[in-house]
């Protein structure tokens, strides 16, 4: 991965696997609300490719300074298993440690990469991925933590 | 009168003068009394606008002839007053028709109007009116026995009816004018004056308290227009009647409007200072002191001036 | 004096029937008199009103008890105050509120300001009536410094609707005590002047010396009050007969005359104002700074005052202000009667009064008596 | 005559060299006193309340729409115009005010010749004076309303921490009446009561002391009186118009004064409800307050009632969630067994899913109302959750309204905010634990009852606000439990939402109690409606979204309550199963075809 359109093709990679890991989810699920949740966050994956592959031909940039909030609740919930009569609180754990680490990977890279312009492409990815991970953490707070 | 075309044309430059003067001396007087009365009063030209306002007025009231004479007759007065008084002494412009008995054909004029009034007002009906007319013939007659008193006086002491000589034998230093030579006279007359301006105490033939309005209660639009021009005539012909007869007449413009307009005050600083009479508290008075004074300014003159 | 005026002919041409009224400038308000005259002499005299008629009492059984409180000081479209006061005194009694202190001594305050604004503008139409119009432009000047001061005080200069049952509205504006006092110390000035130039005129003298005699023994049997029966040389007066607010710890004089014509009730009540001044004097020395100015109530929207009735009277310029008032335990008064003076002093004691007057006597007559028609008509 | 009578009036003339009292231009040099009664301005903190309408004896003041300004909770969208044809400036309007948004300019002279512009809503049309800093204002010590609560008896802390009592003791008839008084009648609860409650009206039937009257507006809308009269959210209180400069009126207080003075014995005569069966049936599946009013309604439209209930007692969540204290028994069962009389058929121990298959109800109902409602507490989710010693709220809650003690020890952590973390915190005070309340976030933002967390403090508990759980340890006695939990710094929301707490992690701390009881929200679980079902019903997140009259795609299926709403209020549940019934009767009288 030596080039922005590499990069680029493995982070939209990335989130078709996302996006299929959570349609794929959604078809074992016995719970009968989280059919729909789960094609929702397959859906917002999908979304998230679609917004990379604008970047890709140029339509849009990755913004790499931006400050994206972290409410930290990814870091110290427990690790779940994605299994057939998962709860929404756990799909949303699952989903917030996905993004999490998604982030993670590219903030790794970034400190591993020399070249300013790569380093700023992952940088802009890491962020993205923040923002994403945020928005599970605020339905976290929000649908889980009502009385928290 | 040998010259009569001129002399109509010089008259109405008269009539006009004087006319605008005691308009504009209605509203002198009104700044005056405001400021009494603590105000600011009513700007110098309000009177002209009231004329105009009034002027452009219609009538939709009819009550017979003799209502739409009476102010024909009171202007009539007014002018027919001011017609035989001689404006200027030695002038020949506002000399007037100046004549040997014009003195008599003024005070007859002066009681004209009146009568023609009250004819018309009596025409409208109204018993405000009526007990104004009533009223006012009542305190007229009266204010005319000391005034005719203080005018036999000097009619006597200058042995003339002739207003143009009265004045010319006022002529020549202060200590000439009547007010001086015959002090009883004036006073009387002067007394008859307040009354003839209708200020308190004598106003009670139009007071707007004790009947509205009086003689001019169904008067309006245009027929108050031309009372109103007459009161400026009316006004501004008895002022120079009176400077002419006891106060030394005039010789120029600048002297009459100070000597009118101080004889005017005289009326103006008793009114705002008093009350007014009841017509027959005011009758009472008149034929009171007024009246002894004047027969006494008969005798002064004959016992004293004569001689 | 009970006897009813002998009839008139009117045919036999001998009497004019005049009206003077509705509108008229020797009246302050809305009344007629009917008079018929032989020359300049009245001879008879019928009053009329009903031109001003609003139904005040009628009007206030329909409005809760708070919602009559701004209705209740258009009776007396002069003397607004003491209908608020009264107004809320019997409420007050209704209901069992006590007005804290220091709504006492404004209630004070404003009464008397009021009195002398209204005498400040009887004294002016005194004048008037008689010729002496230009006191009347000095009284009503002076008449509006008050309401000036009302304004400041109240928020409006007529219709101050303050004197509100509990207490009053509001606190005393800043800095109020220095500006009335200096608007009395200008009253009193121009009362001098005005002593001076009406009281010590011969014309005025001449013309109400004697003019409307009320002879002593009418007083009670015609229910006159106030200036009017202290000109006639009784002694009585509610502030210190019956003393309400704060009268009772206030100093002042009761003012008789026994001449009991014109001249002596204006004399009566210009001696009343001074001793109006007086009291007003005491009241911003004496005033309480602080302390709360209106009782607690209960919410006023659905104020249900405790069935009962009852009289409070209140020594008004004119003589006895009353209120009358019945509840009935509900949210509305059941019945309310209003006692004005006007209504003895401009109805059965003018037609009285007025026989073998002058037709130019007919408005200071009528002005003597200080009556303002709105009030005879609730 | 004497002489001086003759020269004194000449004094007049001393007058003339004064300076005039009167001036040139009176009007633009003039403006009216600071406290001048002029025309009237209105400001944004006007909420439509309308008390100025009411007071206005001249009715010179109309409510109108305003365009532009949409209603919602506690702002009627209407605005007073005002009819200067009427006014007399008294100001009433403005005393009365209670936002104290209106006010009078001294602004005093207004010429236009278009009449109609003096018929204008103040505070929103364009007018002159609208920037007047002057004019009447009311007095800060002067009123015309009652803004200061009655104050209810209540238990001392020492007294009510001692057992399980009812801490509110209720009104008295003469307090109850005072406190009725208040109330200005303005209508804004009504709009905000989720059961649209006739607040206003049955607060005048305890003010003319008719509770007979009371109860009817009561249950036109709420079966629950008894138990809302203690328990409720009220809603009501926090948009009440009193609350702007005072206390708002104690609206759920005075629903409690009316139904403390009628027994139930009484309630068949005075409601008057008579039962003519129409031969349908309907079954409700959860007997908790959605259920109970849901089957209340329908009955008295006459359709056979069958409730299906997992527990061996009606109530749902307020017996199982809601401790004695604060509702009694007696006072729940007052409101289920008068709704029982009327002929419902309750079946208790029969969970749908388990017992009885939905599909079977489905087929022997002609309709289906389902309030199951939250009864699965969130887990923690955070590392050694499993400790034993850790207890969800729900759970305490439950042993204590079942007579079963849930050992909490010594020493208590509780964890939440809401009102079932501070019931579980104030059941452990009974119990005689000292209690923490650990919280996320800060004590104004805690969704419990203002008053639950008061009387909670009063009662001993300690709260913890800005406190994130973050892990839980084994402690040195097997019997107690550690938690380690950091602080929080709260950061706004930028998209608008309540700010959110982020861990501080320089910051921890570390404790032992005996037990930590975690409350931190609860979920739903319907998974008892078959998968062929589930298409056909929306959910989001995990809740139904019903459609109107709480009808689901599934025509037949109607839900309400917690699990159909976001408020998740008893109340909210009351006027779903209200409305629900509505839908229901519509629904099979032929009127909603689906």
């Amino acid at each position: 991965m030596n080039t922005v359109e590499e990069i680029l093709d493995f982070a939209i990679d990335r989130e078709q696997q996302a996006a299929d890991f959570y349609s794929n989810l959604a078809e074992r699920v016995s719970s009968a609300w989280m059919k729909d949740m789960l094609l929702g966050f397959s859906k917002e994956e999908m979304r998230h490719k679609g917004k990379l592959k604008s970047v890709k031909l140029g339509d849009k940039l990755l913004n790499a300074d931006q400050h994206v909030q972290d409410l930290k609740i990814a870091d110290y919930t427990v690790d779940v298993e994605p299994a057939e009569d998962i709860s929404l609180q756990d799909a949303l754990i699952v989903a917030m440690k996905r993004e999490k680490a998604a982030y993670r990977l590219y903030s790794d890279m970034a400190a591993n990469i020399d070249d300013p312009e790569l380093k700023s492409l992952f940088l802009g990815l890491a962020q993205e991925e923040a923002k994403h991970k945020l928005y599970f953490e605020v339905q976290y707070d929000e649908q889980i933590m009502r009385d928290n | 009168m040998q010259n009569w075309p001129s002399q109509i044309g010089y008259f109405m430059l008269n009539l006009t003068i004087v006319g605008l003067y005691g308009m504009l001396l209605s509203g002198i007087v009104a700044r005056t009394l405001a400021k009494v009365q603590g105000r600011i009063g009513i700007p110098l030209y309000q009177p002209f606008l009231d004329l105009a306002k009034n002027l452009g007025k219609r009538t939709a009231v009819s009550h017979g002839v003799m209502f739409y004479l009476g102010p024909v007759f009171r202007l009539a007065g007014g002018i027919g007053t001011l017609a035989f008084v001689p404006v200027l002494y030695g002038s020949e412009i506002f000399g007037n028709f100046s004549m040997a008995g014009d003195l008599l054909l003024a005070m007859y004029f002066m009681f004209f109007g009146q009568l023609g009034m009250a004819l018309g007002a009596g025409e409208s009906g109204h018993p405000f009116s009526a007990i104004g007319i009533a009223r006012g013939l009542g305190q007229m007659t009266a204010y005319e026995v000391p005034f005719a008193l203080a005018i036999i006086a000097i009619v006597v002491q200058y042995d003339t009816l002739s207003i143009t000589e009265i004045v010319a034998a006022q002529q020549g230093g202060i200590g000439n004018w009547t007010v001086f030579t015959n002090p009883l006279a004036v006073i009387a007359a002067m007394i008859a004056f307040l009354g003839m301006t209708a200020y308190p105490p004598f106003d009670v033939v139009m007071a707007p308290n004790e009947i509205p309005i009086g003689p001019p209660t169904e008067y309006h639009s245009s027929y108050l227009a031309m009372m109103t021009m007459n009161q400026a005539v009316f006004a501004g012909a008895k002022l120079i009647l009176f400077m002419a007869l006891f106060f030394g007449g005039a010789t120029n413009l600048v002297e009459l409007v100070i000597k009118t307009w101080a004889i005017y005050m005289v009326a103006v600083v008793v009114g705002a200072a008093f009350p007014r009479f009841r017509v027959d508290q005011s009758i009472r008075f008149f034929l009171r002191y007024p009246t002894l004074i004047g027969i006494a300014a008969i005798a002064y003159t004959q016992a004293v001036l004569l001689p | 004096m009970f006897e009813p005026n002998p009839p008139i002919d009117l045919s036999s041409g001998k009497y004019l029937k005049l009206w003077q009224g509705p509108q008229h400038p020797g009246i302050t308000g809305n009344m007629s008199l009917e008079l018929i005259t032989r020359g300049d002499e009245v001879v008879d005299c019928k009053t009329h009103v009903g031109y001003l008629h609003r139904g005040f009492e009628k009007l206030m059984e329909r409005r809760t008890f708070i919602q009559n409180f701004p209705v209740v000081c258009r009776i007396a479209v002069p003397e607004p105050t003491f209908n608020e006061y009264l107004y809320a005194a019997v409420v007050e009694e209704l209901t069992g509120i006590e007005s804290p202190p220091r709504a006492e001594w404004i209630r004070t305050l404003n009464l008397e300001l009021m009195r002398l604004a209204s005498y400040l503008m009887w004294l002016g139409g005194i004048g008037a009536a008689f010729g002496q119009s230009t006191v009347y432009q000095w009284t009503v000047t002076h008449r509006d410094y008050i309401l000036d001061l009302f304004e400041e005080m109240t928020g409006a200069r007529i219709y101050h609707m303050y004197i509100v049952p509990g207490g009053v509205r509001g606190r005393l504006p800043e800095g109020f005590e220095d500006r009335c006092r200096d608007v009395l110390n200008r009253v009193e000035k121009l009362l001098h002047d005005v002593e001076k130039v009406l009281f010590n005129n011969v014309v005025f003298k001449t013309r109400t010396k004697g003019l409307g005699h009320i002879p002593k023994e009418m007083v009670d049997p015609y229910g006159i009050t106030g200036p009017n029966q202290r000109a006639a040389g009784f002694s009585r007066d509610l502030r210190k007969d019956a003393p309400y607010l704060v009268y009772d710890q206030l100093e002042f004089d009761l003012i008789t005359a026994t001449e009991s014509d014109t001249y002596a009730r204006s004399w009566v009540r210009y001696l009343e104002m001074h001793e109006g001044i007086r009291m007003l004097r005491q009241c911003l020395d004496r005033m309480p700074q602080d302390g709360p100015f209106q009782a607690k109530m209960p919410n006023v929207l659905h104020w249900e005052v405790p069935a009962g009735e009852t009289y409070i009277k209140a020594e008004c310029t004119r003589g006895e202000y009353g209120y009358y008032m019945v509840t009935d335990g509900s949210e509305y008064l059941r019945r309310v009667h209003v006692r004005g003076p006007s209504y003895t002093h401009a109805i059965a004691l003018m037609e009285k009064l007025a026989v073998g007057t002058n037709i130019a006597d007919i408005a200071g007559l009528m002005v003597s008596l200080h009556t303002y028609p709105p009030e005879i008509e609730r | 005559m004497s002489l001086k009578d003759l020269i004194s009036p000449f004094y007049v003339w001393q007058r003339a060299f004064e300076k005039p009292y009167t001036q040139k231009r009176p009007i633009e040099d003039r403006p009216g006193a600071p406290r001048y009664r002029g025309f009237h301005m209105n400001s944004e903190e006007c909420i439509g309340c309308g008390t100025c309408e009411s007071i206005c004896q001249n009715h010179a003041i109309d409510m109108v729409p305003v365009e532009g300004l949409e209603q919602r909770a506690g702002d009627s969208g209407l605005r007073p115009r005002f009819d200067y044809g009427r006014c007399c400036w008294c100001a009433l309007c403005v005393d009365i005010c209670t936002t104290r948004s209106l006010h009078l300019s001294n602004h005093y002279a207004w010429v236009t010749e278009d009449p109609d512009a003096f018929h204008f809503t103040a505070g929103t049309d364009a007018m002159p004076w609208n920037q007047n800093s002057l004019g009447y204002r009311r007095d800060d010590d002067y009123h015309l309303l009652v803004h200061d609560r009655v104050e209810m008896q209540a238990l001392s802390a020492e007294e009510s921490v001692a057992g399980f009592d009812e801490v509110m003791r209720g009104y008295t008839e003469e307090e109850a009446v005072l406190e009725a008084d208040r109330c200005v009648e303005c209508g804004i609860c009504v709009a905000t009561c989720p059961a649209h409650m006739a607040i206003p009206d049955y607060i005048r039937t305890v003010r003319k002391g008719d509770y007979e009257a009371g109860l009817r507006l009561l249950y036109e809308t709420n079966p629950f009186s008894s138990t809302c009269g203690r328990i409720c959210t009220h809603r009501c209180e926090t948009v009440c118009v009193m609350g702007y400069q005072g206390d708002p009126i104690a609206i759920r207080w005075l629903k409690r004064a009316i139904v403390d003075r009628v027994p139930q014995e009484k309630y068949r005569e005075i409601l008057g409800d008579e039962v003519e069966e129409n031969g349908k049936t309907v079954g409700v599946i959860g007997a908790g307050p959605g259920g109970m009013s849901a089957a209340y309604y329908l009955r008295r439209q006459g359709y056979a009632v069958t409730v299906y209930e997992a527990q061996a007692r009606a109530g749902g969540m307020l017996r199982y969630g809601v401790p004695s204290y604060r509702l009694p028994d007696n006072q729940l069962d007052k409101d289920l067994e008068y709704i029982r009389s009327l002929g419902v058929e309750m079946r208790f121990n029969t969970q749908v899913g388990r017992d009885i298959p939905f599909t079977q109800l489905l087929d022997e109902h002609d309709a289906l109302f389902l309030a199951v409602g939250l009864n699965q507490p969130s887990a923690l989710r955070i590392a050694g959750e499993e400790h034993p010693r850790v207890l969800s709220g729900l759970r305490v809650l439950d042993d204590v309204a079942s007579g079963k003690d849930p050992g909490v020890g010594k020493r208590v952590a509780v964890i939440g905010g809401g009102n079932v973390a501070m019931d579980a915190a104030r059941v452990s005070r009974r119990l005689g634990a000292e209690v923490d309340v650990l919280y996320r976030r800060r004590i104004e933002d805690m969704p419990a009852d203002p008053e639950e967390i008061r009387e909670s403090q009063a009662e001993g508990c300690t709260l913890v606000p800005q406190a994130i759980p973050v892990e839980i340890r084994n402690a040195s006695d097997s019997n107690q439990v550690t938690i380690v939990w950091g602080e929080a710094e709260m950061v706004a929301d930028d998209k608008g939402g309540r700010p959110r707490p982020v861990l501080q992690e320089d910051r921890m701390h570390e404790e032992t109690y005996d037990c930590i009881i975690a409350a931190i929200g609860q979920g739903g679980q319907i998974d008892f409606i078959p998968a062929e079902f589930r298409d056909r019903i929306e959910f989001k997140w995990n809740k139904f979204v019903p459609g109107d009259y709480q009808q689901t795609g599934l025509e037949k299926l109607f839900v309400g309550g917690d699990i159909a709403n976001s408020r998740a209020d008893a109340i909210s549940a009351i006027e779903d199963g209200h409305h629900a019934a509505r839908g229901i009767h519509r629904f099979l009288s032929g009127a909603l075809d689906g």
